[in-house]
């Protein structure tokens, strides 16, 4: 048993409006960034956990975004094993 | 581009051929198709059928309501609009008008809860702001299933959510609303949601495409894939994988625009550059462009191509059909077009020109110049067929209804203890968990905020106030749809007397199941039969509502719940009459009479799990001199409470009029009353019967509100006294008593919907 | 007496501010936020709302806004600035005031009537109230928990910067009367020189009994005294 | 000049409380997730944009981060460019 941080990324369905990526956008233009075409914004959730296995965490993290993380009718998800060190959680 | 080369758009290459079964896709019976090609006289194009699909279905054309709704009185001499605009308008005096109306999004609600109630709060705030008014307040009435589902856990919240996060950002506050939990809406929650905005009287716009030679110009957010087919969507069931299917129909709003469009639209319409606004709601670009041209007896031409889209590629059907949010029509005065853009760029916003008003008749669409679509506006709008249905009730209900109540009458046990578990039922229980997710004091004007039995808003610069309530008990109308109205509509008028306002008129938001089972419209018949005789016997015209049906799932329908939403006006400010009881000391007088009837109670429901019974009778002519009498009192400065008796009976009344806020620094008082009724003492504390109010008064004017009370004909008598702060409830009936420690009534009264939600095994869908 | 009340893209109590300083005798002003001056005006309020919708973070779009260089050189150059709700979150975002307001420890909208010790009575904003005071004012945010790191709390704290703390109707700190997990039941604090206020309650909707307050008259009273003491 | 995906996890700063992701933890703990230790959510920001290299456009989205998208009170950024395909701007 040893412990593993998940990167869950939730992003927003193609398609789908994403108002918060708009106003970004808008923003970014503002500023001057002519150049970006598009932005989109979803969320970052890192789960530290403890598993058998690197493989076993990433189940449980798909489970995880299944049951809760994730919303299905408006988001996607993929969820990567990142290293814990100087990481984020407290 | 002259008319009579244009009548026969070719196909497109890419669009699927016009077979039956497209059309039936379309959910256009092969009877209506008929139609359509007589009124066409010719084949159609796929964008036609879309178009003529979203028009004639049940969302947009009314086509199983329309008859019945003719019923309804819409006329009196304060109503300025009535139904068939954006949103009904009253004149409130004092040079302002109000507009106001309720909707349903109940289908994208059970879909995706949050964006499906915050969606429908965009919508609504729409209808009110094309009108020329400001909003000013948002209401909204909801119902789910038992809470003791994970699911209806996860909607209940997401819907709150939803309602909230929309009206908050956009800085309009909620004053109120009602909840009900019921397994009759297991599966299919009920979302309807109701605005009100003031106007000064002359300057209501109407939604109509005037001036040959104007033009049609798209404001606000740009047109994506979203929600294509909303409004057929809104006409059919839901069956088990609805979730799975409709995911291409959710509409994610953008409150932050909304706001924006909400300031941009009443520039525009104070700069007298546009002479008509329409929201682009149901079907879209289609049904603004096509009903403001109907409405102005013109045609429209539209370029699909001059439409700015989220998405490259969408086909001139997508674009048409299409019901991404925060988007409006606008007919622009010719020449005006760059004041339009103008006023848009201030507020950040977007605007094209994508067509002009014609002289024909006819709405035409193109796609770069190429006719894709050519129809006559009129047949389009008003041609829709229209059904009466055969109406029969159904047996079970009938059954449910006759059932033998009797052995409920002896209290099943304590009587102090079924208090506690009907106070503490989540339809009973406090609903801050609900109305603190709410702003309710932004724009400074909120007087009464939810929580009370209407909320009230000022209108600075004047004495008045107006009031708004919605209501409807779906058991009442599920067990006897006539009696069930009658009773939403004698609730909402005297939540308002209650509030110190005279009801003045409604909005109507008809949730029911499926038109074509006999049983389904008998309910909706009945309803609207219903819903006439008391708008009659109230003087409270309809200026407008929404019809909501085929709120199914696997075949099973949502009680019938024909939400009444009520607007009254507040005469003087000083007028305005809470809930909670005032003063130690002062005289507790029950308005009305109590009955024996426990029928379709919160009671039943609780403790046996039951809906059936006779659900109370009402008395039109008497609850509207109850009405009066207790504006009488009020605006003789004698009442110091007053509070309508609704769900869970008398003593969940008079237990929510001592505890008042229950807010930190408002103290909850005690109360002390005797029922010395000669009737079941279960009945007299929970009963639900109608035609009662519960009013409180310093000892002196004691003699004075009996006598208005006996002026007006209505049954009064003194029950009892205001406690101390933090005493106790105690209510004697007949040898028996409920009695409890003040902090016991309002721990249960708190905790019942927060102790729910609030709890860890609350969370995940 | 002139205010400018700043108007960003999606404020909505704009409006509230202005009716507010009216009701004190003040003269308010709209500034729009694309207007670059704030020349003439004796104070400045940021006002409530969802500028930008909140997106990314509350007032971080609004910071980058043409009018905020002035603001910024407004409070620099010792001028009153009153920033309510959003306003707050924009000062903070702008580095105007310290530290940020993160998601209400509920996570939900929390909309209802808190009560505010007066913490300092000695600002432009509070001496018509007395000091220990016991206000009941309305509160609605999302965004409105405040954070900081220890050193910046520990000067705040030090430095008596918390001007308005969350409390129960008695006047005592307690973890109930925190509506959003704030640290310190911080519901309002000044910058260093005190010219700059941020709070997260609505004085500006607690000025009518009428409404159910008229308990914030005072941060109104307050400033325009302040003000016309400085002028004469 | 191409176009360009840029990733940007905006995450929270370490020692700082993280209220979201408190309270999936306790969610995710309700459901039975007892081997969870800590849940920290940010945010992902999928910029898509034009730049004449993959560097550039790094460049460009760290100026962008500094200026607007992160709080440096508050948060923590990282960038990756990802492939624009089937990913989620649309
Ligand atoms: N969905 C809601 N939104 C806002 N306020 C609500 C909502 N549900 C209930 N309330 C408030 O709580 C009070 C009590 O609710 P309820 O018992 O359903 O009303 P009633 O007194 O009409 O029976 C209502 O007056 C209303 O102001
Ligand atoms: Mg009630």
């Amino acid at each position: 048993m040893s412990s593993h941080r998940l990167e869950i990324r939730v992003k927003p369905r193609p398609g789908l409006l994403n108002p918060e990526g708009k106003a970004i956008h808008h923003a970014l233009a503002a500023l001057g960034w002519a150049a970006v075409h598009d932005v989109r914004v979803g969320k970052v959730i890192y789960v530290d956990m403890d598993a058998d296995t690197p493989d076993a965490a990433l189940v449980e993290a798909e489970a995880m975004c299944r049951k809760i993380l994730a919303n299905p009718v408006t988001e996607d998800f993929e969820i990567s094993l990142v290293p814990a060190e100087g990481g984020v959680p407290s | 581009m002259p008319q009579d080369l244009v009548t026969s758009p070719l196909p497109r290459p890419t669009d699927p051929p016009v077979t039956p079964e497209l059309v039936a896709d379309h959910g256009l019976s092969p009877e209506e198709y008929e139609r359509v090609l007589h009124v066409m006289g010719r084949e159609l194009t796929f964008t036609e059928l879309g178009v003529f699909s979203a028009m004639w279905s049940e969302h947009c054309g009314y086509k199983n309501s329309r008859r019945l709704l003719r019923l309804l009185p819409t006329e009196a001499p304060w109503v300025i609009q009535g139904p068939g605009e954006n949103a009904g308008v009253i004149d409130i005096g004092d040079g302002y008008a109000l507009a106001f109306k309720i909707e349903s999004h109940n289908h994208p609600s059970a879909v995706e809860p949050y964006q499906g109630a915050a969606t429908g709060v965009g919508g609504i705030l729409r209808d009110i702001f094309t009108m020329g008014a400001r909003p000013i307040a948002v209401l909204d009435s909801l119902r789910f299933g038992d809470l003791d589902s994970p699911r209806v856990r996860y909607l209940f919240s997401g819907v709150v959510a939803g309602v909230g996060d929309y009206g908050n950002c956009v800085g309009i506050p909620n004053i109120g609303g009602e909840v009900a939990f019921d397994r009759g809406y297991e599966g299919n929650p009920l979302v309807n949601a109701l605005c009100i905005g003031l106007m000064k009287t002359e300057d209501l716009i109407t939604a109509s495409a005037s001036g040959v030679g104007n033009t049609l110009m798209a404001v606000g957010a740009r047109t994506g894939r979203d929600g294509i087919h909303g409004a057929t969507f809104a006409s059919e069931e839901l069956s088990r994988d609805s979730d799975e299917a409709s995911r291409p129909q959710v509409q994610v709003g953008d409150p932050f625009t909304e706001k924006l469009l909400l300031e941009a639209s009443l520039e525009l319409i104070a700069s007298g550059a546009i002479t008509g606004i329409q929201d682009m709601g149901a079907a879209g670009i289609t049904s603004s462009a096509s009903e403001m041209a109907g409405r102005a007896g013109n045609g429209v031409e539209l370029d699909v191509a001059l439409v700015p889209v989220r998405e490259p590629g969408m086909t001139p059907y997508e674009i048409l059909l299409s019901e991404s949010q925060e988007r409006m029509l606008v007919v622009a005065e010719k020449g005006q077009e760059d004041e339009v853009r103008r006023i848009l760029e201030k507020w950040e916003l977007e605007a094209a020109v994508i067509g002009r008003v014609t002289d024909d008749g006819r709405f035409r669409v193109l796609e770069g110049g190429v006719v894709v679509a050519d129809i006559p506006a009129l047949p389009l709008t008003q041609g829709c067929p229209t059904y009466e249905r055969e109406g029969v009730e159904s047996e079970e209900v009938k059954a449910l209804r006759s059932a033998d109540l009797s052995a409920h009458a002896t209290p099943s046990g304590d009587l102090t203890e079924l208090f506690l578990r009907v106070l503490g039922s989540p339809n009973v229980a406090n609903k801050r968990w609900i109305y603190h997710q709410y702003d309710t004091t932004v724009r400074t004007g909120t007087a009464v905020r939810p929580g009370g039995d209407a909320g009230v808003v000022r209108i600075r610069g004047t004495r008045r106030g107006v009031a708004a309530t919605t209501d409807c008990n779906g058991r009442f109308t599920y067990l006897d749809p006539r009696r069930g109205t009658l009773a939403a509509m004698a609730e909402a008028a005297r939540n308002l007397a209650c509030a110190g306002a005279l009801p003045t008129a409604i909005t109507n938001c008809l949730n029911f199941g499926n038109p074509l089972k006999p049983h389904i419209y008998y309910q909706f018949r009945e309803a609207v039969r219903a819903m006439a005789d008391a708008c009659q016997a109230f003087e409270t015209p309809v200026t407008g509502g929404n019809v909501s049906f085929y709120n199914e799932t696997d075949g099973k329908a949502v009680y019938p719940t024909p939400v009444i939403g009520m607007v009254g006006v507040v005469e003087d400010v000083d007028h305005i009459t809470r809930a909670a009881f005032r003063n130690p000391g002062d005289a507790v007088v029950l308005l009305g009479r109590n009955s024996a009837e426990l029928g379709g109670s919160e009671y039943l429901y609780v403790t046996a799990g039951l809906v059936a019974g006779e659900p109370p009778e009402v008395d039109l002519m008497a609850e509207r001199r109850l009405q009066q009498a207790v504006l009488a009192m009020i605006q003789a400065g004698a009442l110091h409470s007053a509070h309508d008796c609704s769900d869970g009976g008398l003593a969940v009344t008079l237990a929510e009029s001592a505890l008042g806020s229950a807010d930190p620094g408002d103290a909850s008082l005690g109360v002390e009353v005797t029922l010395d009724d000669d009737l079941p003492p279960v009945a007299v504390l929970f009963g639900e019967a109608q035609g009662r109010v519960v009013v409180s008064c310093a000892p002196e004017r004691l003699d004075e509100v009996l006598r208005l009370a006996a002026d007006h004909d209505v049954p009064a008598r003194s029950i009892g006294a205001v406690g101390a702060p933090g005493g106790a409830l105690r209510i004697r009936v007949r040898g028996a008593a409920v009695e409890l420690p003040g902090e016991r009534v309002r721990d249960t009264w708190l905790q019942g919907l927060s102790g729910i939600m609030d709890a860890p095994h609350a969370a995940g869908a | 007496m002139k205010m400018a009340v700043i108007t960003f893209p999606g404020s909505n109590c704009d409006y509230d501010l202005y009716k507010a300083v009216q009701q004190v005798g003040g003269e308010a002003t709209f500034v729009w936020h694309r207007q670059r001056s704030l020349h003439g005006y004796d104070a400045v309020m940021l006002p409530g709302g969802f500028s930008y919708g909140d997106y990314l973070r509350a007032g971080a779009i609004a910071r980058l806004s043409p009018v905020m260089e002035s603001v910024v050189a407004f409070a620099r150059s010792g001028g009153p600035v009153l920033g309510v709700c959003n306003g707050f979150q924009i000062l903070c975002e702008a580095g105007l005031l310290p530290g940020a307001l993160v998601r209400n420890a509920s996570l939900r909208f929390e909309s209802r009537d808190v009560h505010l010790r007066v913490e300092r009575q000695d600002t432009l904003f509070t001496s018509e109230y007395d000091a220990g005071a016991v206000l009941r004012v309305p509160i609605a945010h999302g965004d409105g928990n405040y954070q900081a790191d220890d050193d910046t709390l520990e000067r705040l704290e030090g430095e008596g910067r918390v001007v308005f703390r969350y409390v129960d109707p008695t006047g005592t700190v307690t973890p109930d009367a925190n509506p959003n997990g704030s640290w310190g039941n911080i519901a309002g604090i000044v910058s260093a020189d005190g010219n700059v206020l941020g709070m997260m309650p609505h004085p500006e909707r607690a000025m009518e009994s009428l409404l159910g307050s008229a308990d914030g008259i005072g941060v109104f009273t307050s400033l325009v005294k302040s003000l016309s003491t400085a002028a004469v």
